[in-house]
């Protein structure tokens, strides 16, 4: 068991912050600059003193406002935003450090180096110094380097940060591999890193954990400007079926496979429909939009310039947002029967 | 990536320092009757000098890191009151003149003195043995090792130690695979500045451990007893140390060189 | 004992601490002894006077205990460092030395010193106290740039040129050879330096150690002694 | 940030360091004979060389700033056999035994010396003067402050002087706002390396400047002999040497703390 | 006159770079990693030596083969990924560092390292020591820093990497405005970026410039398979009015207006519209999008698994992405007239 409870102020920085991640499962942290999201890393991992409250994993207390644990053996990695790989060893043996500390013999070590390396796609660049890398291959090497240690509880903060999209799609497939089942914070800005790595999302604001919950349904109703802000995804959960997500009322929503998790047939799948990229009519159109659903509007949200419909699709929840003179001009309210319609190309299918 | 390069102006205050250094050595050099140098050097007594110099400061060097280095790792992070006080414990020896360093040895360590006599009674009898030249040198010599490497660990910015100690490194192993890699240029340095004043040592060694042919009398006494009577062949011994030093900076020269390739 | 660089002391190792002055001297009639003494070692440590008797006094494992003074001696016999009374086996006078070729034209402790660069012995260490007292018997005032703690740096002064005119014992003078000009002082002579020698009280072979003082105070010991510039008594 | 902790086990080399090191000076403390202190501290010639020590302490650790700072920047950004030979050069002096180096300076600025003659010519007499003790300290002393920096700077594995440089830094600037403060640890403890050497040095200033009271007599001189006569008078003044290293690392920890606070 | 001209290559990296920079312009540099974007920068920065070729600034050749001209007098601001300030100066003395180099006195620099904090929101950070910063606030300071120096070129390595959402968009906003005018080079991998900020964007990959030109026609017609990726916007230009942008025929396009950079009243400024948000219909659809402009299509462009279709909207562009079943059951064809329909929401209104 390694679920990790924080309940835990540090004065000096303003932060008090409480927050509980249940063992096996990916938290992603969201939040402002100087919001405390450092902070919290930096609790769990040992590197700050709380003063007052405890850190816990599993059922030991680790950090207490009078004892600290030592950060080496609590098994938690964490990967800051600077790769900090170490200079006067070569990449491999840099991705070889966690498994030679815990005690591996210099051969298993560089064995489970190299696999880890393979595995962000750099095991060409096991004999380079640390110098010798560019940014983007330097944060994947760190990685590398944090997940070889098998750690109980892995911090990752803002590991996208510098990689290129490709890159990052190729990595954010990678971490949603490795880290599932795995205790996990993963600090990040990105709402795609919510919902295709972590299964929890706790948004932090100001030194405060202002809430915390599943991934999905906080994806789908945010209830903070901050989360709305990193653009919440609707997610339709249903199975692989001809390239298309088939939903448990039998109508298929069709999308572009996601090159780094696709869809596979006839397993569990997702689609992420951005909120604005679905429009609403009363009548089915015709065009270009390949999916049109029929749905019921539950409730309307003004968000400054835009309301947000969310609608039941098939016993799913389904947003949309839309501008107020389109809500008026249509005469929505709770209850109206219209169509959902979305591009296939605004669509994305992830294989889970 | 190219560096900034430095101000040419500073070449200037550079050169002169090299000169200031080089002439004193060159002159030396020049002044040394080297017909005589093979005979000189032939000698029983001056190669059983080299022979001990070679050996105790081998030996001193040893215990300067095996004790030193721990003193400057744990000074290096220490605060307060107690770490102001190891610090400068750490770099009086320095200051004293070194026939007083001997004298305090022999005060402290001598068979009639407190220390003493007690490991006398433990069958320990440190005077006029070689192991009291070890001790010696090693009195004066370890501050070098100490200041330096502790310099160099206090001005280090990184936070490799925190990265690795997050990868599950043990203190010892941060310590061993981290920390000392990473100032190995300073250690490399503060072990050649320790060797060298233990090479050069000689009025410490002369007050505490006498001056036996073979058993205390390193190159250094040598050099000091040869000159009562021959001026010429004291400078001549002394390039001896000058070249056993050259040796040394060229091999932690080609060590640096390597450290460096890879980084 | 943790170390000892030395192997295990064979029968017989006769330590014997001297002035640092008597280095020559001392090394050939060491090398006597021990062929008169089969077996026997004879282990000199050389140094200033001082500095010995701080060893002796600190329990120094020494046999025979060779003074440049009479002042250390008298220390050492003070401190009940010596067994019986020490014996004079030598003494040295003092003389002005310039550099070869006498650059500077000195005639003597006269007038020709003036403006020129004079270097001494210091008061305190006997060859200073030696010339204190001779220039006070002489009459002259020195004023010397310098007043060294020891006299082979006076002579190392002279031999460079870097001092004009130095007053040193004639031992000295002559093992600078030609590198200075030896300019004798008249009456240096009714100042005498004395060099005494005695056997040290710990020491655990005194037959030994009384036979090597024997051999210094005896015609060997003169004629080594005499060699180095010594005046013997 | 709390740092990875160091090894427990480390605190017994270096405890067992610190005492190696403490025990002779608390011997020496033991030893002096307190009711004498101020009297002999208090004759014109203890006074005159401990003013003429401070003085040519402070004058040499300041030419070893101005000659050796730039010598060890140089050094430190030089690669390939000049730097090779230049390192070699600013440590030899550092293993001659400090008598040795006194004669090096003698056949090399001496009167009758090539170079000496020269200055001579042109009214520079260094004979004998307050200036050859400053020279020969600084011989001595340079090197320390040398080897200390040149070993801190070539760690720095930083790009702050390519930063500085963007930022339209002349190589001047960089070395002033960007270098030296950065290395500044190793700057305050190189310098007091290099002042605990010059206020310690005795041989060379011996042998190369002579010893007269007030001209030439640092107190080391003084204390040399001062313990032709009376070994705990000299025990006594070694201690005054003591409690100015004392103050020397006092200051520089002081300064070190106020630099570890700015960051 | 500061035209940025590179012609170099550096053998050891596999990099050999073309590249002109109008005076004035600012030129966003997009590319894979290790692509040689770091490279071209450190190049224009006298950091590296070009093993070939030449480097030119107005008339100036700063670097060629043999001679390179030192990278102080160049006045060439580089802004690393690394925010790199210093640690032994405080934030305002980091700030106040370049005009102290150029010579000003002390006062004069810290009032203009004052200006530059506020302009980056970290004015109350002025006294802080730079480890005290959190890496958003450190990457803030930073970019102060680098214009403090008023330098002739601005290299920017991939400035927003490690800012959240929100600190981005303001800082977006920043540089838009004080990078307007400057010769500037903009490392990113952010499609907002370019064309918010930049003039010009080159597209880089292997080592070469692959391609180059205005950034607007560029996210029009993104040629390079990376160009694509980096989500290509369609840009429509036309003037604020009443909240709209109205098009050169007098047609309005609603959309939301940008908070960094809103669009005017009468004032020239830009709708941001992504081609997958683009629907085609043949006839004028009901229903919630706003926007619904005849077009005509130009032409059809197979990407993978959607068309692109490029369409003449009132003599501007417009791109389509589409699923290709769309295509065959609408029949498009060059010429074809539709209906190219568009949220408001999915439509974002820039002032320039
Ligand atoms: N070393 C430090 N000393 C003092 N205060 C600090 C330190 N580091 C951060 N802070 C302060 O603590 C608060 C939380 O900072 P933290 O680094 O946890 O934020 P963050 O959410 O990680 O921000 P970012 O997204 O910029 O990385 C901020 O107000 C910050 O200024
Ligand atoms: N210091 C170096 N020494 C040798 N090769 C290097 C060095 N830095 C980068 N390279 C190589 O040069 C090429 C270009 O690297 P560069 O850093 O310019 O890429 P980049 O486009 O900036 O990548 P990123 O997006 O990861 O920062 C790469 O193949 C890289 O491996
Ligand atoms: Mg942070
Ligand atoms: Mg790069």
């Amino acid at each position: 068991m390694s679920t990790v409870l924080v309940d835990a102020a540090v004065a000096s920085r303003g932060v008090a912050l409480e927050l509980a991640v249940p063992s096996g499962s990916v938290m992603a942290v969201v939040g402002p600059n100087g919001s405390g999201k450092t902070t919290l890393l930096h609790l769990v991992a040992g590197l700050l003193r709380p003063t007052e409250g405890l850190v816990r994993v599993g059922d030991l207390v680790l950090s207490d406002a009078r004892r600290v644990a030592p950060t080496h053996r609590r098994r938690v990695a964490l990967l800051t935003q600077r790769s900090a790989l170490f200079p006067h060893l070569s990449v491999l043996d840099n991705v070889a450090f966690a498994p030679r500390a815990a005690g591996a013999t210099r051969e298993a070590a560089r064995e489970r180096a190299v696999a880890e390396l393979t595995g962000v796609g750099c095991e060409a660049l096991a004999g380079r110094a640390a110098h010798e890398l560019s940014g983007g291959q330097a944060q994947r090497v760190a990685i590398a380097r944090a997940l070889a240690g098998d750690p109980r509880v892995v911090l990752l903060d803002e590991p996208m940060v510098g990689l290129d999209i490709g890159a990052a799609a190729e990595l954010r497939g990678i971490l949603a591999d490795r880290l599932r089942g795995r205790t996990s914070l993963l600090v990040t800005h990105e709402a795609l890193d919510v919902w295709t790595i972590a299964d929890r999302v706790a948004v932090i604001g100001g030194g405060r954990v202002l809430e915390t919950g599943p991934a999905d349904d906080l994806l789908v109703r945010p209830t903070s400007h901050f989360l709305a802000q990193l653009g919440g995804l609707t997610l339709l959960a249903g199975v692989g079926r001809g390239g298309d997500l088939e939903l448990a009322d039998g109508r298929h929503v069709q999308g572009l496979s996601d090159e780094a998790q696709p869809l596979h047939e006839g397993r569990p799948g997702l689609a992420g429909i951005p909120p604005e990229a679905v429009s609403l009519h009363l009548e089915p159109p015709g065009g270009s939009p390949r999916n049109a659903l029929p749905a019921v509007v539950q409730s309307l949200e003004p968000r400054g310039p835009v309301v947000r419909v969310l609608l039941d699709v098939g016993e799913q929840r389904l947003a949309a947002d839309v501008t107020s003179q389109s809500v008026a001009g249509m005469g929505l309210g709770p209850g109206s029967a219209v169509w959902a319609v979305v591009k296939a190309v605004q669509v994305r299918l992830y294989g889970r | 990536m190219i560096r900034p390069p430095l101000p040419r102006w500073l070449a200037l205050p550079a050169a002169f320092a090299a000169i200031f250094l080089a002439v004193p050595l060159v002159a030396m050099l020049v002044r040394v009757p080297w017909s005589r140098f093979p005979a000189l050097l032939a000698t029983s007594s001056s190669l059983d000098a080299l022979w001990l110099s070679l050996r105790t400061c081998v030996a001193s060097t040893a215990v300067c890191l095996v004790l030193g280095l721990p003193l400057a790792v744990v000074l290096s992070r220490s605060h307060g009151r107690l770490a102001t006080a190891g610090r400068l414990l750490a770099s009086l020896p320095m200051v004293l003149p070194p026939v007083v360093a001997g004298l305090a040895l022999l005060v402290a360590l001598g068979r009639r003195a407190w220390l003493g006599s007690r490991l006398s009674l433990l069958g320990v009898d440190l005077a006029f043995t070689t192991a009291a030249v070890v001790v010696a040198q090693t009195f004066v010599a370890m501050p070098y090792l100490v200041v330096t490497v502790e310099g160099a660990l206090r001005s280090a910015q990184d936070d490799f130690d925190v990265v690795a100690a997050t990868l599950g490194a043990s203190p010892t192993t941060v310590l061993g695979r981290v920390t000392l890699p990473l100032a190995a240029p300073a250690i490399a340095s503060g072990t050649a500045l320790a060797f060298a004043r233990a090479l050069g040592e000689f009025g410490a060694t002369l007050t505490f451990a006498g001056s036996l042919q073979g058993t205390t009398r390193t190159l250094p006494l040598e050099v000091y007893l040869v000159r009562e009577t021959d001026t010429d062949a004291a400078i001549a011994l002394s390039v001896v140390l000058v070249a056993i030093a050259v040796v040394l900076v060229a091999v932690t020269a080609v060590l640096g060189r390597r450290q460096q390739v890879r980084r | 004992a943790p170390t000892s660089g030395a192997a295990p002391p064979p029968p017989a190792r006769l330590v014997v601490f001297a002035a640092a002055s008597l280095s020559d001297a001392y090394g050939s009639l060491g090398r006597t002894f021990e062929a008169e003494h089969p077996g026997v070692t004879v282990v000199f440590s050389f140094d200033g006077s001082s500095t010995l008797v701080d060893q002796l006094t600190s329990g120094a494992p020494a046999d025979v205990f060779a003074s440049a003074d009479q002042a250390n001696m008298d220390k050492a016999t003070a401190a009940n460092l010596l067994s019986g009374a020490p014996a004079l086996f030598a003494t040295n006078t003092l003389t002005l030395i310039v550099p070869a070729g006498n650059p500077a034209g000195i005639t003597g402790l006269d007038s020709s010193l003036a403006g020129k660069k004079l270097v001494v012995c210091a008061d305190g260490v006997p060859c200073g106290s030696a010339t204190t007292t001779l220039a006070k018997q002489l009459g002259v005032t020195l004023k010397p740039v310098s007043e060294e703690t020891k006299v082979t740096d006076v002579r190392a002064k002279v031999e460079t040129g870097q001092a004009d005119a130095g007053i040193v014992y004639v031992t000295d003078a002559k093992s600078s050879g030609s590198k200075v000009d030896t300019i004798p002082i008249t009456g240096a002579d009714t100042v005498r330096n004395n060099y005494l020698v005695g056997v040290v009280a710990t020491s655990k072979q005194a037959a030994l150690a009384s036979a090597f003082v024997s051999l210094v105070t005896g015609p060997e010991g003169r004629t080594a002694l005499a060699a180095a510039g010594f005046a013997t008594p």
